[in-house]
């Protein structure tokens, strides 16, 4: 662990103080809110499951959700070494699983061959949206924070449209249901006495957490990443293509941005809902801070925030405690987290002083 | 024609005022993405009082109105200081924190809608009911063809919006505090050594910001739905931010850019009545002022620099 | 009622990892010019900053005019009829000069009686009454990024003046001037001392105290060493007391032995990022073994000159040959391949990488080859090996060795860092943009005998600098650089000081066509 | 639907009627408490009911549609005050997410109230776990395949939405001065166009009975694709949560001199209503629930009255059920013979003429009998072929 690594752990530690007393105050049991938290994320069993339901199947139902925000934070994360604020993470998700949806998820391709097939076309689609925005940056010199908002906007009502005209379903109101050989997610697979859903979207956010832990600190793209991101002068006078090294960068968030979106809409969930954006794009900005800017750091931060966010429905049904409880948690969380540097910056002080 | 123009106007204006907000504050210095949650809090401040006070006043009179401004205004400002705190006494990354407000701003609000609702009214609902707001027209000058159409049903708040955007051109342009303001957003250095407190004036900058914002959210509120309720976030604050970069954080520019928007939104309206085009291409009339942005930007852009200083966080003892 | 205007007693201040001043004590006396003779880091700047009320020390009093006064900001310190130039400029660049300086005391007037507004015109017609008084011509409705540096230190010493500044200090206010400005500077120094002003002078340049100073106060890491008589001190005393060991002044150059043409620049235009021409038709050669400088006042094309030799920005008419080999359209990586090294002008922003680590900006150049790399993995400990080795040999000093963060460490260590990695590149040409500016003289000669030793390794050096000084001790031949336009180039030997700086100015060689 | 209002004024008007809302607040803590305290609670309480209501996103407090079917619950807790509530609201509105949050907390309750179209893929829960009761408002379980399906501890109503749409239509072609009304949808879902036929039948049917000639206006630009691709006309946002694209097309029908605009489109319809509210002598008619106090215009109202859906009546009747045993799985229509369908003709909370009420009850008497059938949009009925 490095000087202050530490610092996130205390800052969360301070959240959940405070958010203990926000919840006592409305009345209801804080540590009982918490646990029950843990509960609807299969890390401590409930007092009486389902048919088919165990700990086991809310843990890989929780996974399940992770996924998505793993990759999401890691999206942000390596557009920030970069020196680049990826606000369109959520755009990026929708238009990748949009296009895997169409292609893939409505095809009658067998599994081996769509479900490949889909993380292909998740990466390729989030890494083309992502290009655009820093070629934008690189060519017109157009603030990626505008061009990915503005992306953000196009993709969400362009998809609505194509999602309204031609692949609606009456029924959920929302895109038709994919086929169950596309989805990243096997549901219901019976495993013994239970029946779970099985992400296998958690596989490839393991295995992107690694290649970026491997393309920051051992290649020499992720050197260039890093020299650009804090000196694009230098880098660019120490003859780094400060344009192709941010378009690059872009690419490989925006990818990261498409498999969340693959991940969550064709994982974790098996449909589109016209004119919403997943929340998951906005929260990871801050997950990624969280997590420290580090992709080690990231798997913490989205477990956290995700434990709040999955176990809320259990939390309200049981502590009654409210849903909204579980988003203003976060937000205290995020809150306090980002202060983190100030607190860093007065210990740096008082150390000095003695 | 005319309607493109009414509704293209009680659009931008809105719009306008909260991009004003944002050039405040990032002529300060300090980044603004809070102004989504800044606009909703405000909104949500405003209409809490209005309903509060509505039952004191006639049916139709107009004080509730103003005084929803008001309270927006002071909302608006209060929840800034959150931005504020965080950005120039914690120093935290501009961006995240503006981020955070906006997560924090949009659960705190429907959160509390429904509390107060339950708790304060005893009548369970996640919005607070506004009056709607008398439209004006001005008597002689609105039969002028095409600029009486800018004088015809206005809403009161667009006269107070034009009033005070005067107001704040004034006085980030004329005034010492405005000469202050910029130079903070250039060289905080520079300011600190003539003797300015730079935490005050950007402190004060984002103040401003967030009063406008929410000057700009129950604005919205009233003229699109005439109640408070989560439908407020539906990005407004995004796309003033968006105007006032593609304003070049300038105030004129960005008045420019919010008349653009709000006229291609009320034109697309327009034009889909005019094409007939069945209600599910809403959608796309929709993209049209995004799409423009970016078109813009990509023929325009080219010569915008944001303020110098903007995000960088201020160090005194930093050489 | 004491002697002294100023009294500094027993101050000593701490920075992390640093005490920057360690119970110094200094008193000066009203209309005196009072010299702060110090190696980078002595702690000059610290002291005149907690007397312009930018720290508060950490023990200590200050007394002023006889009172005891605990300085609590600037604006504190201009009631106190204190000012300060600093050394580097506060100033706001997209504002005018009268902006500038009636920012914070600005003259306001009642729009309709009520609204309190900046008034514009009085404040220029202000500005320019006080600049004829004091002889500083400026024009007020200027904008600081349109007006070059000499200029822009005058706006900053308006601004003393506009607050009624009793007692001025300047923080090395020469250091990016002219000779001639240099001499122009001094005397409207002398002239305000005639007014009854008190003034703190920092500086590297022993020269300069013994024309003006009247006293001369020494630091050394930190510690006050000697309070001097400038009138019964030579410059050598003080350099040596500074330094704490005998200074050499003069670089000792063995005779040059040229090799051959490795770097020419043929009718070479080159336009700044707004478009405006700045090196205009400029031709000259650089050989094997030649130090070639550059000489020329600030802001007449030599850095945009270097820039695109360098490749960081693109001429838009002539050619480039390295070696022989026409390099006007290749990348600035393939340039550096070829054999090209930059010290660059602005170290913090271009030379380095500020917020990584040592090692990193050590390899900043070669990371992607090997040892450092086998194309697309990097080896990290070869960065620590490699970084190692150049902290040794160029005695970089830095907190954390390898791994020290590039920011934390002083403007000198950095600086060596740069020259270090370009030297170990054995590129053929090594530009270098001001090498040693703002560094004082200890760490001037160790540079200075650097560039000298590439020399007699057969490299060619293109030397930009502003110090004549400097150029006059190193270049074997010397361009003057004038409005973008190469004026004169000419054996260094053939020359006088005086005639470099004729041709700076653009007044060179009138009396010769005459 | 619309929503409830929070104007205190309008509150103290219906305080009244409003009674069960007025108790959700005070009943609706304590019974959740309980059932924190005490989740294995179940053999204490043997007798009452352990129910949970789930709904996505705007919660049991949406004084609208959710809100409707939890005062349904809470009057059969008061019937039995031993059984408990817990409110559980899902956050994101996905299907999906919807249908997650019944699994998550489906052990610990014994009935579980569904009020949406987002709940019709609970039906492998619902098989999974037989002693569990579910009620499903406003839509049919669908299996895997998207196929209605009917299971044993299912209980799901859907409304005869052309009926109450025609009272609607009766109303604004009875009241209109302008001879012009019009209808406003959301998007042109079944339930949807089941409204917009229903109100063109209520029009027609006054058009032919009363001798006018009112006219529903219809925006061609606005014109509805039905699920199968036809187009059905009439006015639909395109959203269900656009307020703003709400105002403009209750702008654009206000223009071409509507007077009475009827509203089935969510969110939406809080832009037409701005827009009435804007407007002169313009009137609303609401839509699932009652809107009366939506409408409060300064010191006027303008909402004439509203074409309801009766949820919480049945969500009452399917919990008795539950209690009495008699409870069976299965897919209903509940149509105005079972009370079901209607429109607000309460005083105080319409703005019908006597005459216009009778003559309104008179139809809900044949429509009740089967008289008069309304056309739907998949009854084989069109409102051009219409006729009684
Ligand atoms: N002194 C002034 N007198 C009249 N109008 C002004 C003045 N200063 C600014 N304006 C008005 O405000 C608008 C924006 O001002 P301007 O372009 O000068 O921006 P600015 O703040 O000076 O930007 P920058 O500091 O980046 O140059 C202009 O279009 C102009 O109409
Ligand atoms: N704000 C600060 N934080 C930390 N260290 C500082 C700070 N300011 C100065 N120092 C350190 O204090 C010491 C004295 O610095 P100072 O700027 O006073 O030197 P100086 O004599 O002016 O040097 P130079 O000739 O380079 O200007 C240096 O080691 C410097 O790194
Ligand atoms: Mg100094
Ligand atoms: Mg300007």
């Amino acid at each position: 662990m490095k000087k202050h690594d530490w610092i996130p752990f205390f800052t969360v530690f301070l959240s959940l103080i405070l958010g203990i007393v926000v919840i006592a105050m409305l009345g209801k049991n804080p540590f009982l809110a918490y646990y029950n938290l843990l509960q609807g994320s299969g890390l401590a069993p409930k007092a009486s499951y389902a048919g088919h339901k165990g700990m086991i199947t809310d843990f890989t139902s929780f996974l399940n959700a992770l996924t998505p925000m793993l990759l999401a934070s890691l999206s942000v994360l390596i557009a920030l070494k970069a020196g680049l604020f990826n606000i369109g993470v959520s755009g990026q998700m929708l238009a990748a699983a949009f296009v895997a949806t169409v292609l893939v998820g409505y095809s009658e391709l067998p599994a081996v061959l769509a479900k490949p097939l889909v993380i292909l076309i998740g990466l390729t689609v989030g890494a083309l949206v992502g290009g655009l925005v820093g070629f934008l940056r690189h060519r017109f010199n157009i603030n990626e924070v505008v061009s990915t908002i503005m992306c953000n906007y196009i993709v969400q009502y362009v998809v609505s449209f194509f999602i309204n005209v031609f692949f609606v379903d009456p029924v959920s109101r929302q895109s038709k249901n994919i086929g169950a050989a596309a989805r990243l997610t096997l549901v219901d697979v019976t495993v013994g006495d239970y029946k779970m859903d099985i992400p296998l979207g958690i596989v490839v956010a393991a295995i992107a957490v690694a290649a970026t832990v491997f393309l920051l600190g051992k290649t020499t793209l992720g050197f260039e990443i890093k020299a650009v991101g804090s000196g694009s002068r230098a880098a660019e006078y120490a003859g780094i293509r400060v344009g192709r090294t941010r378009v690059l960068a872009m690419m490989l968030s925006g990818g990261a941005a498409g498999l969340a979106g693959v991940t969550y809409y064709l994982g974790y969930f098996s449909s589109m809902q016209p004119r919403v954006l997943a929340s998951t794009g906005y929260d990871a900005i801050a997950v990624a801070l969280l997590g420290n800017s580090s992709p080690i750091g990231i798997i913490f931060s989205s477990f956290l925030i995700t434990v709040i966010s999955k176990g809320s429905t259990y939390m309200s049904s049981t502590a009654g405690v409210q849903a909204e409880m579980a988003s203003a948690l976060t937000g205290i969380i995020l809150l306090i987290s980002a202060c983190g540097a100030y607190v860093r910056e007065r210990l740096d002080r008082r150390k000095e002083k003695r | 024609m005319n309607t493109i123009i009414i509704d293209g106007l009680s659009f931008a204006l809105p719009l306008f005022i909260m991009a004003i907000g944002g050039i405040y504050c990032e002529r300060s210095g300090v980044t603004n993405l809070a102004i989504e949650g800044l606009q909703g809090f405000g909104a949500f401040c405003g209409a809490l009082f209005a309903v509060c006070i509505a039952p004191r006043f006639a049916g139709d009179s107009p004080v509730p109105f103003y005084l929803a401004m008001v309270f927006a205004f002071l909302g608006g400002m209060l929840f800034s200081l959150l931005h504020a705190m965080l950005c120039i006494r914690f120093k935290a990354n501009q961006v995240i924190s503006g981020v955070v407000i906006n997560i924090l701003a949009m659960s705190l609000t429907e959160f509390m809608t429904k509390q107060i609702n339950a708790s304060i009214f005893q009548a369970a609902s996640n919005k607070f009911v506004l009056g709607v707001s008398a439209r004006v027209t001005v008597p002689g000058i609105s039969s002028v063809p095409v600029l009486g159409a800018v004088f015809t049903n206005l809403y009161p708040f667009e006269p107070v919006i034009a009033l005070i955007a005067f107001i704040a051109w004034y006085v980030l342009y004329k005034t010492p505090f405005g000469l202050h303001l910029r130079a903070c957003g250039d060289n905080p250095h520079a300011v600190d050594a003539a003797g300015i407190e730079v935490g005050k004036v950007r402190l004060a900058a984002v103040m401003v910001s967030g009063a406008l914002s929410g000057l700009g959210g129950i604005c919205f509120a009233y003229s699109i739905s005439a109640n408070f309720s989560s439908n407020i976030y539906s990005g407004y604050g995004y796309l003033a931010i968006a105007a006032l970069i593609f304003g070049n954080w300038k105030i004129l520019p960005t008045l420019g850019a919010c008349l653009l928007f709000g006229f291609a939104r009320s034109g697309g309206y327009e034009l889909v009545k005019l094409l007939e085009m069945p209600s599910s291409y809403q959608d796309l009339v929709m993209v049209l002022p995004y799409v423009l942005t970016l078109l813009m930007l990509v023929f325009f852009g080219r010569k915008n620099h944001s303020p110098r200083a903007l995000g960088v966080i201020y160090d005194k003892g930093a050489r | 009622m004491s002697d002294y205007i100023i009294e500094m007693n027993h101050i000593t201040k701490r920075f992390p990892g640093i005490v920057a001043n360690d119970d110094v004590s200094i008193q000066v006396k009203k209309g005196e010019i009072y010299a702060l003779l110090g190696e980078n880091g002595a702690g000059k700047s610290t002291l005149m900053s907690m007397l312009f009320g930018m720290y508060e020390p950490d023990e200590g009093e200050i007394i002023i005019r006889g009172e005891k006064v605990k300085i609590e900001s600037p604006n504190h310190a201009t009631r106190l009829n204190i000012g300060m130039v600093h050394q580097h400029f506060k100033l706001v660049s997209n504002y005018t000069i009268a902006e500038n300086i009636v920012m914070g005391m600005e003259p306001v007037k009642k729009t309709f009686g009520i609204f309190k507004t900046l008034d514009q015109k009085r404040a220029n017609e202000e500005i320019r009454a006080l600049s004829e008084k004091f002889g500083l011509e400026v024009d007020p409705t200027k904008v600081i990024e349109n007006i070059n540096v000499s200029m822009q230190q005058r706006v900053e010493i308006l601004k003393m003046l506009y607050r009624e500044a009793e007692i001025l200090i300047f923080d090395e206010p020469t250091a990016v001037l002219t000779p001639q400005e240099i001499e122009f500077l001094l005397e409207i120094i002398e002239s305000l001392r005639r007014d009854g002003k008190t003034i703190i002078l920092i500086t590297h340049k022993l020269e300069e105290i013994k024309k003006i100073a009247d006293r001369c106060a020494i630091l050394c890491r930190g510690k006050l060493i000697d309070v001097l008589d400038v009138k019964k001190t030579d410059t050598k005393t003080m350099a040596n007391l500074m330094v704490g060991r005998e200074v050499n002044f003069s670089v000792d150059k063995p005779a040059p032995e040229f090799g051959r043409e490795i770097l020419k620049v043929e009718h070479l235009t080159v336009q700044n990022e707004d478009k405006f021409e700045v090196v205009k038709d400029v031709s000259f050669s650089v050989r094997g073994g030649e130090i070639f400088a550059v000489a020329g006042v600030s802001g007449n094309g030599q850095v945009e000159l270097a820039d695109a030799v360098a490749g960081l920005l693109k001429p838009s008419h002539g050619r480039i040959l390295l070696n022989g080999k026409d390099i006007t359209q290749a990348s600035i990586r393939s340039r550096n391949l070829e054999g090209i090294s930059y010290i660059p002008e602005d170290r913090q922003n271009v030379g380095l990488v500020m917020d990584l680590s040592l090692s990193d900006n050590l390899a900043l150049k070669n990371y992607f080859q090997p040892p450092f790399s086998n194309g697309s993995m990097i080896a990290g400990d070869e960065f620590v090996r490699y970084s190692d080795e150049l902290i040794k040999k160029y005695d970089i000093r830095s907190g954390q060795g390898s791994g020290t963060i590039v920011r934390s460490m002083s403007g000198g260590n950095q600086q060596k860092a740069i020259i270090a990695r370009e030297i170990e590149l054995d590129s053929s040409l090594l530009i270098f943009v001001q090498p040693t500016r703002g560094l004082d003289i200890g760490a001037i000669e160790k540079i200075h005998r650097q560039i000298v030793e590439q020399r007699s390794r057969g490299k060619a050096v293109l030397l930009i600098s502003l110090e004549l000084d400097e150029v006059m001790n190193l270049a074997d031949t010397i361009g003057v650089i004038y409005n973008g336009k190469i004026e004169k180039i000419a054996d260094a030997k053939t020359l006088t000081p005086g005639e470099v700086g004729e041709f700076m100015m653009g007044v060179g060689g009138r009396h010769e066509k005459a | 639907g619309g929503s409830e209002s929070a104007a205190p004024e309008a509150v103290q008007e219906s305080a009244e009627e409003e009674a069960p809302a007025e108790d959700a607040a005070e009943t609706e803590a304590e019974p959740a408490e309980d059932a924190a305290e005490t989740p294995a609670a179940e053999d204490e309480t043997a007798a009452g009911l352990k129910i949970a209501i789930v709904s996505s996103p705007s919660g049991v407090d949406d004084g609208s549609f959710n809100q409707d079917n939890y005062n349904g619950i809470l009057s059969f807790i008061e019937n039995h005050p031993e059984s408990t509530v817990t409110p559980v609201q899902e956050p994101t509105g996905d299907v999906a997410a919807a249908v997650q949050a019944v699994a998550d907390i489906v052990a610990d309750y014994d009935v579980i109230v569904c009020c949406g179209f987002q709940f019709a893929g609970i039906t492998s829960i619902a098989q999974e776990n037989p002693d569990v009761k579910f009620v499903l408002v406003d839509t049919f379980p669908s299996d895997a395949d998207g196929n209605e399906a009917e299971v044993d501890n299912i209980y799901a109503m859907q409304f005869a939405e052309q009926e109450s749409g025609f009272f609607a239509g009766m109303a604004a072609a009875l009241e209109t001065k302008s001879n012009k009304v019009s209808v406003v949808n959301g998007i042109a879902y079944p339930s949807n166009v089941n409204y917009q036929y229903g109100f063109e039948c209520g029009v027609k049917y006054i058009n032919e009975t009363e001798g006018k000639s009112v006219e529903v206006v219809e925006l061609p630009s606005y014109a509805g694709t039905d699920v199968t691709g036809a187009n059905v006309g009439g006015n639909y946002v395109g959203s269900f949560a656009d307020e703003a694209t709400g105002k403009v097309v209750g702008n654009a029908l206000i223009a071409e001199g509507v007077d009475i605009i009827f509203v089935a489109a969510g969110a939406s319809g809080n832009g037409v209503l701005t827009a009435v509210k804007e407007a002169d002598g313009v009137y609303f008619i609401g839509c699932d629930v009652d809107q009366y106090d939506d409408g409060a215009n300064g010191d006027a109202n303008v909402v004439l009255t509203s074409a309801v859906k009766v949820m919480h009546l049945n969500v009452e009747r399917a919990l008795e059920a539950v209690t009495d045993g008699s409870f069976k799985g299965g897919n209903v229509v509940l149509q105005a013979d079972t009370d079901s369908t209607g429109y607000i003709n309460a005083d105080g909370r319409n703005q019908l003429s006597a005459d216009s009420i009778k003559k309104m009850d008179e139809a809900y008497e044949a429509i009740k009998g089967g008289t008069i059938v309304p056309a739907a949009n998949f009854n084989g009925i069109t409102p051009d072929d219409f006729s009684w």
